[in-house]
């Protein structure tokens, strides 16, 4: 983080009291969270608020459900999760923010008319097309795929695999995707629907798992086993999991965007929500610190940017 | 204390041992009450926005399905049986309410369906516990991963969330001029009737008696087999209601809503002052130990310590709260033993004044 | 002849038949469910660690009690195994596992004394360390987690590792099986915890050690729990504070399937293998046979259900034979 | 056996032996809760002897042998073995200090091996520490073999007959090899062989100068057996005489303790129309074509040994068990099978043998147990309320004079005789025209007894139809109008009033011929 002058817009509203932020991600012990956390913390210590996470050890909407009635007893200011289902949270949100706190999902949206604003890590046209395109270099861009995505109603993975299928039909008709199967974000459950995607599909060329714990997972059943080398993998992934099987040659690339800098955005941008700078309306345009400016596009989404692809020449420069 | 005379029951003989105040005061269900007035009032004192009508509104919102189940489940450990299926019951509730509602059918008839598949699964747990003659504990956890499985069988891990705005409102809405949310109507018409019928009923009497001693119950002419299928039925039955409301209440039918309940259920049941071994407890003290649970929860949220600790204190609450008991069981046994020592002394001095047999 | 005939007649000849079954179902649909590396491989690996809790499992119901608690000790002992490797660099694996199968002995030793001395049913004291233990592991773990980068190499090659074509997974937990086994059948004290659930009274009657006994199995359970969770960290590599959660009802799936009576005194601990065995072939066998993984539990209920069932029956047909015969005798 | 006034004097005291006792009980005392089981038991056992202990039902011999085996601790008195103060904390302890007990009801794990059950917790060892299977197998074998029966070593115990239950057991004490054996009622489901092969066994560990104690209510087994008799009533020692020196008569009138006939007090009733009817009713393994009438105003007499089906006829008539066929017809309309409730509502009563487990819920009040079988007569548009349960529970409290402090009392702390007036009030309460009391008497006080007797009479003059099971020959005698008597699941034997002698009822109930 850096050390954003806090201008005069902190003390706009509120009195004096300093804005009450909380992060709410999918689920806690998840490194891609913790590290968005991690950036939001930093930005709200940036502009003087206070922060706070919580959340449930499982990512289930009904679990979330209580965490979002809490900060609208409490009185949060601004509220920033990433939602487990795009429209069973809706009536908690909808009360929260009638409770006076200000919503902004990240990550995984809700029905836009939920929340006030969507941090988007990147379109999900990029994101689809940046997978897409990795898999088929590292094939040969022929032969058969499968997807390892996390629970089957998780809204962004949802929207990317559909992107994919269309990219996959429009630019490599060779590529065929035979399975798409769920991990549900679970460490152990990805680690076995990996063994038996490759047991099922005795041709598998390709796998790409459009999620962090799935990737890792997958990437640790096929660094030891059999198809090692054979089977490309790639999806989203965070270096420091990613790191060794980079290293060991069970994966050559894979992409993601910076989750830090994801969640500083979404703090920022709940600042600016909270500070009445902004209302969410498309062309609003509001500061993020070290990140710059930024404007709202349609549907009240922001963008942070493109995917960026991680590959042996480049992970080390990273850590997170 | 001196013990009263034991005398031949006359007119004079006493109702009641003790006063009604000491009958009522000196319980375990008084205990959990004054428990939750404590918890109530520190909390009041100390956590902020704790004293807000809305920490009412989502305590009795969130928690309405386990104090909906555990009335049915206070009946069924009261005749030493066990229910571990309630929670997965609820979850195929749920998927059949969404499934039905997705595949077009009108919501109160979805809603219908559901209810009565719940009770279908109760029918299932009662002639597997009452005909076959298996033990509750191991059917019923058969069941929970029956029911679960094909709960999660028909809807994957996909979750439906579309359904009528009316009925979801419903769900959520509070009595007017009240932060009390509207379930709590039927909750409070079904507590009323579990009391009654549990109180105030020859069923009532049987299922204590049952839960003491089958074999004399049996005796005494009460059908045994009938009244715990009966049970399990209700059971079921009032899990598919809670498993309606529950998909309303957030909008969303999925495979796996409310895994693990189960034990919140039956952990406040015993809090609450149920005994395991059947045939004690009763439902004031059950709702105040459900309402304990959640009263304890919402606060340490809100005051911003994390759910672990909810269930630490969860879990030391009940082995507390059954250990106690052992401990008082064994002190009152201690104190029967002492009267029939005092008994022997009295024999033995009479015995020895008048030998029958001089 | 007599060996041969009990054989084939016991309780777990039928579910290992369902369980070679299953396995020959799912080769015949796709052939390297069995015939490639990581097939054999899986197939052996994948139920090892469920095996261990099970046996667990198994050790506690004979004594008509039943241990909730166990996938939470999974799950506490498997980020214990990520810590120590993190805080005590250099830490030699064979610590780790003793302080693993410690930590766990220590827990079931808890609960054991809470269900031998309060007389507490184990339903209940085992439920409230379930919550306790799983609370006390979010606490410690909050959002942290174990990454397989914190392990040494040589630490997780356990969890993957072949040895003359068995994994070492495997080999330990047929080790655990066989002395358990051998235990139970020929020691005093193994033979004792079957009368302890065939009937508490008499076994008081007798003057049987009942609460050393009910103490020692939670004991057992616990520490092959713990034991579990160190092999967990091993096949896994990551561990979030959610590892080990539903474990419970596997195992106690496991015992029941194989035949290990949830009323007490029947039942072996080979049976309760081969039910993790095939609790976990099934899992992986539905998809490959065309079955959707998410009717997996499903399954796994209906085959509790059918196997007390099928128990039951078996009982009341033996009784109704001894009570005819009787009445021949008269 | 005759029941006859007294010949002679009885020692109240302990006779002071010659020789030293092996074990020695003086003033030993225990209760259980508030029921006192055992005020003052004394007993002396010597090497070589086997000794008879007997006495009514509940005179406290089975709590006396308890406290000898560790698995009951006495409150006060006595207790040396060898001369030596012993304090058993349990069977363990008892077992090691060379007891064996057999006790009186089979105490077996049902899903074990025979052999198992035998050698549990003892098992022989091989070197290694490991259980030595063949040598136990072996052992219980030649136990099998010494006692003359086969049962397969291998089986399960769950199934077994009550006889080779029994015969377990008592394979169970032989094999530890014991200085000391008690056998609490070992014969009561023997057939006579078995009982034979039992005592030649007992004889030859006598002669090997073991001591044994032999519980039985059978006196020609006493007097072919024992060699010295000691008496208890009430929970007390009554008097211990070698057996040569005492009579049937004088041992029956040490049990009882006053004038036989002063504790039936028989009223002359009217004897009225058929009220009961059961014919040809039938369970496999339990009964068989079981016919009789019952009228009213009549006491019916229902006699046998332990173990000849009694109990189960009387269950399978008010419908707690089902039967296989036959009918059961009441004032002359079928009763259905197995329905107890209806039998009730119909004017069936069942006053059941075992009062703690099968007539009382020990856990509720006297209220609560009193109003039990009558809770939807008192309920009010399906409402039951306390008030009217008290009242009713007040009402037949008092008429049977039931001693109690207040009426929320528990009734596991009252004492038996109370327990039982609590029984029957409950079922009184009915207002049945049968009544079927099934050992009315077991295990309570000679002052409570005679209450029961003269409720029993008073009940009959007032038109009421009494099916009375007993085991006490006196009792039935005293009592009932005509007797039945029962053997191995049979009605073998009718007599009147007036025919009825005890040798007749005795032939009936025991003899092999009359198959
Ligand atoms: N565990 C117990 N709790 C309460 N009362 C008991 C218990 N055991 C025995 N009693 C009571 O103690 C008395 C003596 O019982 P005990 O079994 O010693 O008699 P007994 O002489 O062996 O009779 P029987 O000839 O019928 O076997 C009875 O009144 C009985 O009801
Ligand atoms: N658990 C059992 N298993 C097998 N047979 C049994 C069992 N209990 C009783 N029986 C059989 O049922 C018959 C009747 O037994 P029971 O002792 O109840 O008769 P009873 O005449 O009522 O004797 P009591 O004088 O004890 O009341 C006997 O033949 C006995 O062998
Ligand atoms: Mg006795
Ligand atoms: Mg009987």
């Amino acid at each position: 983080g850096g050390g954003a002058p806090e201008g005069g817009n902190g003390g706009g509203e509120g009195g004096g009291e300093a804005i009450t932020v909380t992060f709410l991600p999918k689920n806690l012990g998840n490194p891609y969270f913790d590290t968005s956390s991690k950036g939001g913390k930093a930005a709200v210590e940036a502009f003087g608020g206070a922060f706070e996470e919580v959340g449930p050890t499982e990512a289930s909407p009904t679990s979330q459900v209580q965490y979002i009635q809490t900060a609208a007893q409490q009185g949060v200011n601004g509220l920033v999760i990433s939602a487990n289902d795009p429209s069973a949270l809706c009536d908690a949100l909808e009360e929260a923010r009638s409770a006076g706190t200000k919503i902004v999902t990240f990550d995984s949206d809700t029905d836009p008319e939920c929340r006030d604003l969507f941090i988007n890590q990147a379109t999900a046209e990029g994101i689809a097309k940046a997978q897409v395109d990795l898999i088929a270099e590292q094939i040969g861009d022929a032969g058969e795929i499968a997807i390892l995505s996390a629970s089957a109603n998780a809204t962004n993975q949802n929207a990317w695999i559909e992107l994919m299928k269309t990219e996959l039909e429009a630019n490599h008709p060779d590529i065929t995707l035979v399975d798409t199967v769920y991990g549900d974000d679970d460490d152990q459950k990805s680690f076995d629907q990996t063994a038996a995607l490759l047991q099922s599909h005795p041709n598998l060329k390709g796998i790409i798992s459009p999620t962090t714990v799935g990737i890792a997972a997958a990437a640790r059943y096929l660094s030891t086993s059999e198809f090692k080398g054979k089977v490309a993998l790639t999806g989203l992934g965070t270096p420091n999991q990613m790191r060794e099987y980079v290293e060991d040659g069970t994966v050559t690339a894979f992409a993601l965007w910076n989750p830090e800098d994801l969640g500083y955005l979404a703090a920022f941008a709940a600042q600016a929500l909270v500070a009445g700078d902004i209302t969410g309306e498309e062309g609003d345009s509001f500061e993020a610190g070290d990140l710059g400016e930024f404007e709202v596009g349609a549907d009240g989404t922001v963008l942070l940017g493109d995917p960026f692809v991680f590959n042996a020449d480049n992970i080390g420069d990273f850590d997170f | 204390m001196s013990a009263p005379a034991t005398t031949v029951v006359g007119t004079a003989t006493p109702a009641h041992a003790h006063p009604l105040w000491r009958r009522w005061l000196f319980t375990r269900e008084a205990a959990i009450i004054a428990l939750l007035v404590i918890v109530i009032v520190y909390a009041l004192a100390t956590v902020r926005n704790f004293g807000s009508p809305l920490t009412l509104t989502y305590l009795l919102r969130d928690t309405a399905p386990i104090l909906l189940i555990a009335l049915p489940m206070t009946l069924v450990i009261v005749t030493e049986e066990i229910d571990l299926s309630v929670a997965s019951i609820l979850g195929l509730s749920s998927v059949l309410t969404g499934v039905l509602t997705q595949a077009g059918a009108p919501f109160p008839l979805a809603a219908l369906v559901a209810i009565v598949a719940g009770a279908v699964c109760g029918v299932v747990n009662g002639f597997l516990v009452t005909v076959v003659g298996l033990p509750s504990l191991a059917v019923t956890i058969g069941t929970l991963a029956l029911f679960r499985g094909i709960a999660v069988g028909l809807l994957g891990t996909t979750a439906i969330t579309e359904f009528p705005e009316e009925w979801t409102d419903l769900a959520k809405a509070l009595i007017p001029g009240t932060p009390i949310p509207v379930i709590m109507i039927p909750f409070a018409i079904l507590a009323i009737v579990f009391a009654v019928l549990l109180h105030f009923t020859p069923f009532g009497r049987a299922l204590y008696a049952i839960g003491l001693s089958k074999e004399a119950a049996h005796f005494s002419g009460i059908d045994v087999a009938k009244t715990k299928f009966t049970l399990f039925v209700l059971s079921g039955a009032v899990s598919g209601f809670a498993g309606v409301y529950f998909t309303l209440l957030y909008s969303n039918a999925r495979g796996d809503n409310a895994t693990g309940m189960e034990l919140q259920i039956i952990a406040a049941v015993l809090l609450g002052g149920v005994s395991i071994f059947g045939g004690r407890g009763a439902l004031h003290g059950v709702i105040a130990g459900v309402l304990l649970i959640g009263t304890l929860g919402s606060a340490l949220r809100l005051a911003g310590v994390s759910g672990e600790v909810i269930n630490i204190i969860t879990g030391v609450l009940l082995i507390l709260s059954v250990v106690s008991a052992a401990v008082l069981a064994w002190a009152r046994g201690r104190r029967i033993a002492l009267i029939g020592r005092r008994r022997l002394r009295t024999a033995r001095a009479a015995g020895s004044a008048s030998k029958p047999l001089q | 002849m007599r060996i041969l005939k009990s054989l084939l007649t016991a309780r777990e000849t039928g579910i290992l038949l369902a369980l070679i079954l299953v396995i020959v179902a799912a080769t015949v649909a796709n052939p390297s469910f069995v015939f490639s590396r990581d097939g054999s491989r899986d197939l052996l690996l994948t139920p090892s660690l469920l095996l261990l809790v099970a046996v667990g499992q198994a050790v506690v119901i004979i004594t008509r009690n039943v241990d909730l608690s166990v996938g939470s000790v999974v799950g506490l002992t498997a980020y214990l195994t990520g810590r120590l490797f993190i805080d005590v660099p250099g830490i030699p694996p064979i610590v780790v596992f003793l302080a693993g199968g410690l930590l766990g002995a220590l827990l079931g030793l808890v609960n054991g004394a809470l269900v031998a001395y309060a007389k507490v049913p184990a339903l209940v004291i085992t439920l409230g360390t379930m919550y306790i233990y799983r609370g006390i592991n979010i606490a410690w773990t909050g959002s942290d987690r174990i990454n397989a980068s914190d392990l040494p190499k040589d630490f997780r090659g356990l969890g993957t590792g072949m040895f003359l074509g068995l994994p070492y997974l495997t080999l330990i937990a047929f080790a655990v099986l066989i002395v358990a086994a051998w235990y139970l059948h020929t020691r005093r004290s193994g033979r004792e915890l079957y009368a302890i659930g065939s009937d508490p009274a008499a076994a008081h009657l007798y003057g049987l050690p009942v609460t050393n006994r009910v103490l020692m199995a939670f004991l057992v359970s616990g520490a092959l729990s713990g034991f579990a969770g160190v092999l967990f960290a091993a096949r896994y590599g990551t561990v979030a504070s959610n590892a080990g959660t539903g474990w419970e009802l596997q195992a106690i799936g496991a015992a029941v399937i194989g035949g290990v009576a949830m009323a007490g005194g029947a039942g072996t601990v080979w049976g309760a293998a081969v039910g993790a065995f095939l609790l976990l072939t099934i899992n992986r066998a539905l998809p490959i046979i065309g079955i959707d993984d998410f009717w997996q539990q499903a399954v796994v209920g209906a085959l509790i259900i059918g196997a007390i069932v099928l128990d039951r029956v078996l009982a009341v047909r033996r009784h109704r034979k001894l009570i005819a015969e009787r009445e021949d005798h008269r | 056996m005759v029941v006859a006034p007294p010949e002679s004097p009885v020692p109240a005291d302990p006779p002071s032996s010659p020789a030293s006792p092996l074990l020695e009980l003086t003033d030993v005392a225990k209760a259980f809760g508030a029921v006192v089981a055992l005020r003052s038991g004394s007993l002396a056992l010597h090497r070589g002897s086997i000794h008879a202990l007997i006495g009514e039902n509940g005179a406290g011999k089975s709590t006396l042998v308890k406290i000898i085996a560790g698995l009951y601790q006495r409150d006060s008195g006595g207790f040396t073995l060898d001369g030596d103060e012993v304090d058993f904390a349990s069977t363990a302890q008892s077992k090691a200090a060379g007891i064996a007990v057999i006790y009186q009801e089979p105490t077996l794990f049902p899903d074990l091996s025979v052999v198992e059950n035998i050698f549990m917790g003892r098992q022989p060892t091989t070197r290694t520490g490991g259980i030595d299977r063949r040598a136990m197998r072996e052992e219980a074998v030649a136990i099998f073999d010494r006692l003359g029966v086969r049962i397969d070593p291998d089986r399960v115990t769950d199934g077994l007959s009550i006889a080779d239950q029994q015969i377990i057991e008592i394979a169970k004490a032989i094999s530890l090899d014991a200085r000391v054996l008690i056998m609490d009622e070992p014969t009561a489901a023997l057939s006579g062989v078995e009982v034979e092969r039992l005592f030649a066994v007992a004889r030859s560990l006598r002669d090997e100068g073991r001591a044994l104690m032999f519980i039985s209510h059978r006196f020609d087994e006493v007097f072919a057996l024992c060699d010295t008799v000691t008496v208890m009533r009430d929970g007390a020692y009554v008097a211990t005489t070698p057996i040569s020196e005492t009579t049937v008569d004088a041992l029956v009138r040490q049990m009882v303790g006053r004038d036989v006939t002063d504790l039936f007090p028989k009223l002359e009733a009217q004897i009225g129309d058929v009220v009961l009817e059961v014919e040809g009713l039938s369970r496999r393994g339990v009964f068989r074509d079981i016919t009789f009438q019952l009228r009213a105003g009549e006491i019916v007499g229902l006699a046998g040994l332990v173990g000849a089906g009694r109990s189960e006829v009387a269950r399978a008539v008010f419908g707690v068990d089902r039967y296989d066929s036959g009918s059961v017809r009441l004032s002359g309309r079928a009763l259905p099978k197995g329905d107890v409730r209806a039998a009730t509502a119909r004017g069936v009563a069942l006053v059941p043998e075992d009062r703690r487990k099968q007539g009382l819920v020990l856990d509720q009040s006297v209220t609560r147990n009193t109003a039990l079988a009558i809770r939807s007569r008192l309920s009010r548009w399906g409402l039951l309320w306390e008030s009217r349960e008290t009242a009713a529970s007040r009402e037949w409290a008092s008429r049977l004079e039931v001693k109690t402090s207040a009426l929320d009392t528990e009734v596991g702390t009252l004492s038996g005789g109370n327990q039982q007036k609590v029984v029957l009030g409950k079922w009184l309460a009915t207002h049945p025209s049968v009544l079927i009391v099934d050992e009315p008497t077991r295990g309570i006080d000679v002052g409570t007894k005679s209450e029961v007797h003269r409720l029993l009479s008073q009940l009959a003059q007032e038109g009421l139809a009494i099916l009375m099971i007993s085991s006490e020959l006196p009792e039935v005698l005293g009592m009932a109008d005509r007797v039945l008597v029962m053997r191995e699941g049979r009605i073998t034997g009718e007599f009147s009033r007036a025919e009825a002698t005890p040798e007749n009822v005795m032939t009936a109930a025991t003899a092999e011929a009359a198959a």
